[in-house]
């Protein structure tokens, strides 16, 4: 692999629908909410895109069988080359890296990149759709919840590194302070460490606010070659580096301690965007939190801090929007909300109008000129990074 | 090889059973909502205009899938269609037969994109033709749903 | 575009009605190891790799989480494109176009044998409000289709017929190959009927199996193998997805498919300057639709040239010389990927029995099935 | 500046569900999955109270569950080997919530799911599995634990032979 010749790629605009509980539009609908307002955005109409990528996690949500062919219309694909990516939660990073292929090739233009879901469908509850993440002949048996998953995880890192539940909850309050300024949050507010200790535990260590909600909602950007780009926009920003990494599905086997995957897919980022130093060269970073402990451990997989420093530099207040690396000063999936798909290109987009300027109360300060956006997805398995440059 | 080993004998052949136990709610959506109710309370076939093609939606949508515009204009559209085409049916999905063969036909309307697919009633299989007016007829009690539409040759 | 990209290596595990002996992690390794083997390569040597899958033919949430082990690619990148084979291999080539990556694996498989609800999984991609409730068997779909195509084409169900007659046939030569039979017209007309006008003959049979396809730019392909197929051109769209405002009885999605590939491939008379082709058959009337579609004859010429034998192995335009879905089996996403397969043998001269003389140049088209208006095509060549 | 009034969506609270209309669907999703060679090996060593792994030659990991290819090195596996019903938790949790995020009974017992790594495997070999017979706030990491399975006439041939993993 090298950096070689490749076709420079820009993010032009950029669409969001509110992230709701429950929606009354369906997953079509949704998708044509955002897709249109990331058209608008930068004065393209539908004509004048060539080909459209579509991210949304398991057909489970909406329950639709091959639901990217039942959205396809919403997504503007009409008479369009189309093709619907997949890497579980981390598919909303994915999919722009899926449109980065689109154009970096040479095969087009103009890209539509829309990411959708519609948990809200799915019934006795979305997590429901969990269960059969599982092998269906060793685990599923077990009756096994997303939830465990992720208790086992947590308590693994914290075991590792001494951490509390009181350190890993900062983050939480951090996450749903910042949200309070995002136009598209669900479930924005002003909490207390002593808040998320005291609400339900779900499956110690984890309780009810260190869990982002099931959410509709979806998400739409607009990638475009250099020569487009140029054209349309005096702002446009880069897609620098992009990587994406899948680990064992044997996920019981390996130690749940460290993102590895995380690692080697923002090694791949980082080597094509040419950086060295990650926790130096990188601004403001929008790394994947559907629960507060995962935003610490992909820090550190995105070498954002040292392994086992993401805690103590989160109480530092490094990570706030007015600290030295602003991490999810969107408000993230735990404040915005946590329409999967939709949630990382919700990322995408944050450090796209962080990047410009454009993030209104949410700007951080210090004209940041370099960000990134990561999700995470699968059996604890997936990182998909995309480094993003004005 | 790319195994070292493989099942020798039939009765070693295993297979482990199993399901995704889910079900879904669905909501009709905020086109889907106003065209069914408009059934549903107003006996009115409904469809939504796309300014910029200049085509009328059956049934109404909330954008144009070809230009993506957003469809604000709602019209009452003619219940006097045609087949388009049909198909005589067996079977549900699960492949239990029907007890009688369903006729299912695509109905269009004249100067009306798209159309209504339904199960045309009243007829026998074999008097079926592509190009047959068709009638379109509202149930008495309605739920809000696509059973509230009957398909009646004309 | 200066750089190209070609087929190193192919290897599969199938095609049988029916695979009790292996899990699907175990047909698929088989088959990487054979397209390895095949490419010169080792999972060391692939920069990325892409399963085409989807969730509820699997029977998992997410299936793409299942894809790594058995293809070697634990740790490296890897991603899932629900489409067809060819939609992935499509983005395969993609990616090598980037310069970002020179090898890159494509993997698709189905264990439609561990369905046991496979017409109601089809069903469940209804629309869940407008087309859902009629509770109707999904077949209804393809006969609504296939109705309007005979009727604007003139086209009928003994010609229909014959394509299920050929096919199967074809399939006889092929050992890969599930379900070749001699069979007459009349055993279709008669078979059970489905939903006027699809028999169950009409209808490709489901079948197991796995493929794996190792992609290489042309800068690192002379070094792994002497016998690489190239990508001449690609293309693939969506038409309307409803029911309600597709082009029944018109394969819009192949047409558009097949502009971009032969304007890719700077081909123009499609015709004269294909030899072959490997095209969607999963029902009898698929195979002639497409082909017009296609631009390979006009629209309503495709029932001359079952009727003349041209579409026969040894005709003038070779047409499913595999069997296609009906003679080999439906593979669902898949499905693609056998059709890519057979290009290769033949390209290569070894195809055996069924050998096409002067396969330089070959087409795959890909269709994703009821209810789908998802398309994709490949034009792989010699040279 | 984006507002919240400039983004398109239409919220529903649960009561609003019953203002609009809504449709109801059960799919019929069953599968019969083939168990192949190795975990068909696997599930019938379960029915006998034992747990089997395969050995790698290459890299003389052995592993579990069983499989026939090696997934780090890219080769058939070689030895199968039987492993113990010994292990070590490497991490738990208290779960008071079942699969479908529904919340267990007031005074019913949390489920006690842990990543066991079993004795006789390569380290770090760990399985899913729940523990019992213990009191959830004495559950360590890194605590020995050890199968307690269904009597032999109860046993199936899958995972859940094993009733669950006890201290010892």
């Amino acid at each position: 692999m090298g950096k070689t010749g490749l076709r420079k790629v820009a993010i032009v605009g950029a669409g969001i629908t509110k992230f709701m509980r429950r929606s009354l539009e369906t997953g079509k609908e949704l998708s044509y909410e955002a897709s249109r307002m990331a058209l608008d955005s930068c004065g393209l109409r539908l004509k004048d895109i060539d080909c459209v990528t579509l991210g949304t996690a398991p057909d489970a949500f909406d329950g639709v069988h091959m639901k990217g062919e039942y959205l396809s219309d919403g997504a503007g694909a009409w008479r369009k080359p189309y093709v619907r990516n997949y890497v579980g939660g981390g598919t909303g990073v994915f999919a722009p890296i899926h449109g980065w292929f689109h154009i970096a090739s040479g095969m087009f233009d103009t890209c539509l990149v829309v990411c959708e879901e519609k948990m809200s469908s799915c019934h006795p509850h979305p997590q429901g759709a969990f269960l059969t993440i599982f092998d269906h002949t060793t685990e599923q048996p077990l009756y096994p919840t997303l939830i465990w998953i992720f208790a086992l995880e947590m308590n693994r890192y914290m075991q590792t590194y001494g951490l509390t539940k009181k350190d890993i909850a900062l983050v939480s309050v951090k996450n749903k302070h910042n949200a309070l300024d995002h136009p598209a949050a669900q479930i924005a507010q002003e909490i207390t460490v002593e808040d998320v200790l005291n609400s339900e535990t779900l499956a110690w260590p984890v309780n009810r606010l260190d869990i982002s909600p099931a959410s509709d909602g979806a998400a739409a950007i607009i990638l475009a070659s250099e020569d487009v780009a140029k054209r349309l926009t005096d702002k446009p920003v880069w897609i620098d580096g992009v990587g994406f990494n899948l680990d064992t599905a044997y996920w019981a086997t390996k130690d749940l301690y460290y993102p590895r995957y995380v690692e080697k897919a923002a090694r791949m980022a980082y080597d094509m965007a040419g950086i060295k130093e990650p926790h130096k060269e990188i601004n403001i970073a929008e790394p994947y939190d559907p629960f507060d402990y995962k935003e610490l451990h992909h820090m550190e997989g995105l070498m954002l801090c040292p392994r086992g420093k993401a805690a103590e530099f989160t109480a530092s207040g490094a990570t706030q929007r007015t600290g030295s690396m602003p991490i999810c000063p969107s408000g993230g999936a735990l404040g915005v909300g946590n329409p999967i798909a939709a949630t990382g290109l919700m990322k995408i987009m944050e450090i796209f109008w962080q990047l410009r300027g454009e993030a209104g109360k949410r700007q951080v300060p210090g004209d940041p000129r370099v960000g990134l956006a990561q999700a995470w997805g699968d059996l604890m398995q997936v990182g998909t990074v995309v480094v993003m440059r004005r | 090889m790319a195994l070292k080993e493989r099942i020798e004998h039939n009765f070693d052949l295993t297979s482990w059973k199993g399901e995704i136990p889910i079900h879904y709610l669905y909501t009709y959506g905020v086109a889907g909502e106003k065209f069914f109710k408009e059934i549903k309370d107003n006996a009115r076939l409904m469809g939504t205009k796309c300014p910029e093609c200049d085509i009328i939606y059956l049934p109404a949508r909330m954008y144009c899938e070809r230009c993506f515009a957003k469809l604000e204009e709602w019209l009452e559209v003619s219940t006097k269609g045609y087949i388009y085409s049909y198909t005589v049916s067996y079977a549900c999905p699960d492949g239990s037969l029907h007890k009688e063969p369903h006729v299912i036909a695509f109905v269009k309307i004249e100067g009306i994109e798209g159309g209504i697919v339904n199960i045309l009633k009243d007829v026998n299989p074999k008097d079926v033709k592509i190009g047959m007016p068709v009638k379109i007829e509202f149930e008495k009690e309605r739920k809000g749903g696509i059973f509230d539409i009957k398909l009646i040759p004309a | 575009m200066t750089k190209k990209v070609a087929i190193a290596g192919v290897g599969y595990s199938g095609f049988r009605s029916v695979s009790p002996d292996v899990s699907y992690r175990e047909m698929i390794f088989e088959a990487a190891v054979k397209a390895y083997m095949d490419a010169g390569v080792e999972p060391k040597d692939i920069d990325s790799f892409i399963t085409a899958t989807e969730d509820f033919i699997e029977g998992y949430s997410i299936a793409d989480e299942y894809t790594p082990d058995q293809l070697g690619a634990v740790l490296k990148s890897v991603h899932t494109v629900t489409g067809d084979f060819i939609h992935a291999l499509n983005v395969g080539c993609m990616m090598i176009l980037t310069n970002a990556f020179n090898v890159v694996a494509i993997e698709s498989h189905c264990k439609a044998s561990n369905l046991v609800t496979p017409t109601e999984i089809v069903s469940f991609g209804l629309d869940p409000v407008l087309n859902r409730p009629l509770n109707e068997t999904p077949y209804f779909v393809a006969g609504l289709d296939m109705n309007r195509y005979m009727y604007e084409t003139g086209t009928t169900k003994e010609h229909c017929a014959k394509v299920v007659v050929k096919n199967k046939a074809n399939a006889l030569l092929n050992p890969y190959a599930a379900y070749g039979a001699k069979i007459e017209v009349s055993d279709v007309l008669d078979s059970q009927q489905v939903s006027y006008p699809l028999n169950k003959l009409d209808i490709s049979p489901h079948a197991d199996g796995a493929v794996v396809v190792v992609l290489a730019s042309d800068e690192v392909v002379n070094s792994l193998t002497n016998k690489p197929v190239w990508i001449k051109g690609m293309g693939w769209c969506n038409d309307a997805p409803s029911l309600e405002t597709r082009e029944w009885g018109d394969a819009v999605y192949a047409r558009l498919s097949a502009e971009m590939a032969y304007k890719m491939a700077k081909i123009s008379c499609p015709r004269k300057e294909i030899d072959f082709v490997e095209i969607n058959d999963e029902f009898s009337y698929k195979e002639l639709q497409h082909l017009e579609a296609l631009k390979l004859c006009q629209k309503g010429e495709a029932k001359d040239l079952i009727n003349t034998g041209c579409t026969s192995i040894n005709g003038c335009l070779p047409v499913n010389p595999s069997g296609g879905s009906l003679g080999v089996g439906h593979l669902f996403e898949a499905s693609g990927a056998q059709k890519v397969l057979e290009l290769v043998l033949q390209i290569r001269g070894t195809a055996g029995e069924r050998q096409i003389k002067n396969a330089n140049t070959g087409l795959a088209l890909a269709w994703r099935g009821i209810p789908s208006t998802s398309g994709a095509v490949v034009i792989l060549g010699k040279e | 500046m984006l507002t919240k009034k400039d983004l398109p969506g239409t919220p529903l609270k649960s009561g609003d569900l019953e203002k609009v209309l809504t449709l109801k669907f059960k799919p019929n999703l069953k599968y019969d999955w083939d168990n192949g060679v190795a975990i068909a090996r696997y599930l019938e060593e379960l029915k006998n109270g034992k747990i089997i792994g395969k050995k790698c030659n290459k890299c003389n990991r052995i592993m579990i569950p069983p499989r026939m290819f090696c997934e780090l090195c890219f080769r058939p596996t070689d030895d199968w080997v039987y492993v113990k019903d010994t292990g070590k938790v490497n991490t738990f949790s208290i779960s008071y919530v079942h699969w479908d995020a529904s919340r267990i009974k007031e005074g019913e017992p949390p489920y006690l799911p842990a990543v066991i790594e079993i004795d006789g495997a390569s380290k770090g070999m760990g399985i899913l599995h729940l523990l019992g017979e213990v009191i959830p706030d004495e559950i360590k990491i890194g605590m020995k634990v050890k199968a307690v399975w269904k009597p032999d006439n109860e046993r199936t041939g899958a995972i859940t032979d094993i009733k669950y993993f006890k201290p010892y």
